[in-house]
């Protein structure tokens, strides 16, 4: 049943140990990045002949953008979707995870239907779903909730499957009722792989929101990453993109805090 | 923690076990004989320690005998009453440590007591008492995971013992340990042992773990597990480190070997 | 501190020629940010070619980092170590792995990708000069010899047992023909039964293919019962503290653990080193808490 | 030593018959869910889906209404332009992602220099990069495959990454005491360590490859199941949307499945450890 996940992002990069040393050689690399970008663009290499300089990039970041209402309320819109869609997903898909994990018959019942679905990509329900829902807002956040759905689902499932069976016995043998063996032993036992589902879903969910805003919106940081290149403005693309990406990290960071909240013994 | 040494007679945890046997049948693979026929008397208040290579059976034997495991056929009985299931009276401390690492230590010692009704302040006085003793006190705060391994299984034998049960079953608790912290765990438990005449069964695969610790140690022979020999080990109580290096400690020694080693001589 | 040349009974075979070690001086810090940690201090052994050595002492004695040394897995700061009067390790020679000293890893290290027959048959393809088809030839009398292991020279090491694999890996270093052999306590991990089983092994192969061979170990009984002489080391930092000669005679036999001679020898080692690892032991909590 | 004490509180397991009859049943009511909530719930929302027999009707028909069924050209076409498209990016991402998690996990140089370049990429979420690919690359067909590859390549990369740097040293030091040399460290000791975790990292980059495969043809494709899906919205022929949904669901699910066996092909030696462990 351990099969993969769909996971853009996979285990954290592990930190170098000297860090001092490394930096340089690491930050040479990003300088190297930019500078390849200058080059390419100056000597409009095949394809990047309308592509703007990082300078140009960052000039028309302050001039227009940071400063514009406009932009912020996209950043605004992009995060209600993955978030709505998120926690939806927590709150429906956690349940079940537990469910699928203690319950047999349920398990041999609903789990070849929900294993049947789990293949289908989140994206290829954005038609049905905004055939389906009243608005293009509540299609976005169906989709983002499939995203993240799916795997925090599957996540839970192998948590209670992984839980140790001695620890179940230890708190029977010391008298502990079922309610309490749930409570005190099972749901902390299913913590950690909560945690991965999470983390892993939170990086499909602000892909699926891109995409979905690209196809079916009309607002968003996807829109409007879409609208510079309708508009043939590839300058509008790039902050467009950079401003997805740092929407993604600050969104990881959220997750990471949350994590480090549910699970004060793992420091 | 002041019992004094109580006699035999009093003192719970007499387990006796009849015609014991249990066969694991896997899906795909053949069924395995663990235990066939078993059958024994661990007196109580005394250190009973089962020794057998690997795959004996033993670790079955102590599931038994904690209820986590039901045998085929036969009974086991403790204090002459039929174990059917787990129980406080019964308890025991895995191979690989058991302490739930989302609650602190003090959580882990008082969680038997609340369990069962007991009221909060006695707990948290009989947990403080314990730590005390096995000199964790300063850690009673700290996640299992931030305690070395000695101290998790010290930890635990405080979580076990917090419930007085009439009997500690321990299956091969120090093999995980490095072998420092081994020999000062096996050392910890004589000396409880010595104090508190807890009835105790000891499983273990090292025969000098064996010697030291042990009342009277049971030779398992391989699956299926069945008792070869009894050996009384008559080395004298409190045990040192010094009793290694005496002659009936050698004599012991190529006694129980003999019995392990019976029809082994040509091993694989 | 007693040193007495260890002169084991001649039943054995001829001594090598090869793999006489001299240990000099060595010395081993390291500093973890700063902190000066003497792993070894001082540390002087010789050992005639052909001798078998057992190293025992608690975690924290330096018997890990002597190893590295010996291996060439690491330099010393201070002193010298030469393999038939050559060195082999010193603070400025650049350390350099071998056949003419090959390891057996504690956790085990054979190969889990290749075969029985691909792992014992590395060495050799490795230093080229043999052709596969000799290479294999001369493993598999090799495995037969040893307890008829050529049976299962087709299987991947995770199908064998803990005990065939310890033996398999023994194999793939005495296949080299190695001036030492370093062991690094490679049955800790083995019961009772298990282990007196690997001893009759190790024991055979020693006595047919005799080499240096340096053990390292944490069991006291075992490097009575194995060794010709056995070194007892002291914790953080590591020096040597006792030299003990095993006089028994060879083959050893399990009967001889209640002789007389191996209970004097017994008593002598018993104290100095559960001494050694009450003191490593507190040291281990102190910084702990 | 496996035991029958029930382990999680409630689970026993079923026997192996019972569980096909429940599975049959969560099937059945499944469909039968779909074609209550199509036909008999008072949601407007629901009535405008397709039934499940429609879909299977139209999707086995030799004369589909919307021309798509498994005895239509077209449809075959889609999946051939999808099916490339995925295999391209993967092969791609295995022939860069692979070296480089390799070098980046043996060589502690390669590391510091391509590690922070990768992380300063990676938190993009690769579908960003649709709208610069159309523009940067000669036509669609290079730009959706760049954005499937960019998926797969960080989940190869980090995989035989984490795989390198997950070999215990001794089999490094156990091959140099066997005289093996650097570039005999490379093929028998890192590569076939790191295949096991190498391999997970093909299952998630091909899963990968599908999910961000689908976002491309929907926005730039003429061609491929998600092309399909959203024109057979525009169109209103909805069955088809579900048929281009369940296309994608098995085909994914196959070249996933595929990965693996020849994962379990090449490690023999990997599947007896799980054999002997399972």
């Amino acid at each position: 049943m351990k099969d993969a996940t769909v996971a853009t992002t996979s285990p954290a990069l592990p930190r170098p140990r000297r860090a001092r040393r490394l930096d340089w050689r690491g930050t040479s690399s990003v300088v190297g990045f930019f500078l390849a970008w200058q080059l390419a663009v100056t000597f409009s290499l095949p394809g990047f002949t309308d592509i703007p300089t990082p300078w140009e990039v960052l000039v028309t970041f302050v001039r227009d953008f940071l400063f514009s209402a406009n932009y912020w309320s996209s950043w605004l819109v992009s995060f209600q979707r993955v978030f709505l869609g998120f926690f939806l997903a927590q709150i429906i898909g956690i349940p079940l995870g537990l469910f699928f994990g203690t319950h047999a018959t349920f398990r041999a019942l609903v789990l070849p239907v929900f294993e049947m679905m789990r293949p289908i990509p989140p994206l290829a329900w954005v038609p049905l779903s905004i055939l389906f829902w009243p608005t293009t807002e509540a299609s976005i956040v169906f989709i983002t909730f499939i995203g993240a759905f799916f795997i925090i689902t599957i996540n839970v499932f192998e948590g209670v499957r992984s839980i140790r069976p001695e620890h179940v016995w230890l708190a029977r043998s010391l008298g502990a009722g079922t309610l309490r063996i749930f409570r005190r032993i099972m749901i902390p036992a299913v913590v950690p792989s909560i945690a991965v589902g999470m983390t892993l879903g939170i990086a499909v969910t602000w892909n699926v929101v891109i995409a979905a805003e690209m196809i079916a919106s009309d607002s968003g940081l996807g829109r409007l990453t879409w609208e510079g290149y309708v508009s043939s403005t590839p300058t509008i693309v790039i902050v467009g993109m950079i401003s997805i990406g740092l929407a993604g990290y600050l969104s990881t960071m959220i997750v990471d805090w949350i994590e480090s909240r549910m699970m004060p013994w793992k420091q | 923690m002041e019992a004094v040494a109580a006699t035999v007679s009093e003192t719970p945890g007499a387990i006796s076990g009849h015609n014991l046997s249990k066969t694991y049948r896997q899906k795909g693979q053949e069924p395995q004989v663990a235990l066939a026929d078993l059958s024994f008397d661990f007196p109580a208040a005394t250190l009973n320690v089962v020794m057998g290579t690997s795959g004996c059976g033993k670790s079955t034997l102590a599931k038994m005998l904690a209820g986590y495991a039901k045998p085929d056929e036969g009974n086991l009985t403790c204090d002459g009453k039929r174990i059917t299931g787990p129980g406080p009276d019964r308890l025991m401390v895995f191979q690989e440590t058991t302490l739930w690492p989302w609650m602190t230590v003090q959580e882990n010692v008082v969680f038997g007591p609340l369990s069962r009704g007991g009221s909060r302040s006695e707990a948290d006085a009989a947990a403080a008492e314990l730590l005390r003793r096995f000199g964790l006190s300063d850690f009673r705060d700290h996640f299992p995971g931030q305690l070395s391994g000695g101290m998790m299984r010290r930890a635990e034998i405080a979580q076990a013992l917090i419930n007085s049960p009439s009997v500690m079953i321990l299956d091969e608790p120090f093999r995980g340990l490095d072998v420092m912290t081994r020999e000062l765990m096996q050392e910890y438990y004589v000396r409880l042992f010595e104090e508190t005449r807890l009835s105790t069964v000891f499983i273990t695969a090292e025969l000098e773990e064996a010697l030291f610790l042990a009342d009277r140690i049971y030779i398992m022979s391989d699956a299926p597990g069945r008792i070869v020999k009894i050996l009384d080990v008559d080395l004298p109580r409190p045990r040192e480190i010094s009793c290694l290096a005496t002659r009936r400690y050698a004599e012991l020694e190529q006694e129980a070997l003999d019995a392990l080693y019976a029809g082994r001589e040509d091993l694989d | 501190m007693t040193t007495t040349a260890s002169h084991p009974p001649e039943d054995l075979g001829p001594r090598p020629q090869t793999g006489g070690l001299g240990i000099a001086n060595v010395s081993k810090v390291y500093d973890p940010e700063g902190r000066a940690v003497v792993a070894l201090d001082d540390f002087s052994l010789d050992v005639e070619a052909g001798d078998f050595v057992a190293i025992v002492g608690p975690s924290g004695c330096g018997k890990s980092t002597l190893l590295n040394i010996l291996a060439g897995f690491d330099t010393p700061t201070s002193g010298e170590v030469l393999l038939d009067g050559v060195p082999l390790a010193g603070p400025d020679l650049a350390p350099r792995p071998g056949p003419d000293r090959v390891v057996v890893f504690q956790q085990g290290a054979l190969f889990p990708w290749m075969t029985v027959l691909g792992n014992v048959t590395y060495g050799l393809l490795k230093q080229g000069g043999v052709s596969r088809r000799e290479a294999e030839a001369r493993a598999i009398t090799l495995l037969a010899e040893s307890g008829k292991l050529d049976r299962i020279a087709d299987a991947y090491p995770a199908q064998l047992s803990s005990g065939m694999q310890r033996r398999v890996e023994i194999i793939r270093a005495l296949i080299n023909d190695p001036r030492v052999l370093l062991l690094d306590e490679p049955f800790r991990a083995m019961d009772t039964v298990n282990k007196s089983t690997m001893h009759r092994h190790l024991l055979e192969l020693y006595s047919r293919n005799r080499k240096t061979i340096v053990f390292i170990t944490h069991d006291l009984e075992e490097a009575l019962f194995l060794a010709d002489r056995v070194i007892v080391m002291t914790t953080r930092p590591g020096t040597l503290k006792m030299d003990i000669a095993v006089n028994l005679p060879r083959p050893r036999k399990r009967e001889m653990m209640a002789s007389d001679a191996y209970l004097a020898l017994r008593e002598k080692a018993v104290f100095a080193v559960s001494e050694e690892a009450k003191r490593a032991f507190e040291r281990g909590e102190r910084e702990m808490a | 030593m496996p035991t029958d004490a029930a382990i999680p509180v409630r689970t026993t397991s079923l026997l192996p018959n019972r569980r096909t009859w429940l599975a049959a049943l969560g099937f059945a009511g499944f469909i039968l869910a779909w074609y209550a909530a199509v036909h008999w719930s008072p949601f407007a929302a629901f009535n405008r889906l397709p039934d499940p027999f429609e879909v299977v009707v139209e999707w086995t028909s030799s004369d589909p209404y919307y021309g798509i069924s498994i005895f239509t050209a077209d449809y075959y076409t889609h999946i051939f332009y999808s099916t490339y498209r995925a295999l391209a990016a993967f092969g791609l991402a295995v022939l860069l992602g692979v070296p480089l998690g390799i070098f980046m996990g043996w060589k502690p140089g390669v590391r510091a220099y391509a590690g922070s370049l990768l992380s300063l990429l990676r938190p993009v979420p690769p579908l960003a990069w649709v709208p610069i690919a159309i523009l940067v690359f000669p036509g669609v067909e290079p730009a959706v495959i760049f954005v499937t590859f960019l998926v797969a390549f960080f989940a190869t990369t980090m995989n035989t990454l984490v795989g390198v740097r997950a070999i215990p040293q001794d089999y490094y030091r156990a091959a140099a005491c066997l005289g093996a040399s650097n570039r005999d460290v490379l093929f028998d000791v890192v590569i076939p360590g790191a295949m096991p975790s190498i391999f997970t990292g093909l299952q998630i980059a091909m899963g990968a490859a599908w999910f961000s495969l689908v976002a491309g043809e929907m926005i730039a494709a003429q061609y491929g199941l998600g092309f399909l899906i959203w024109e057979s919205y525009s169109l209103i022929q909805y069955p088809t949307i579900v048929i281009g949904m369940a296309t994608l669901g098995l085909v994914g699910y196959l070249s996933s499945a595929a990965v693996r066996l020849v994962g379990r092909r090449l490690m023999a030696w990997h599947e007896q450890r799980l054999g002997m462990a399972g």
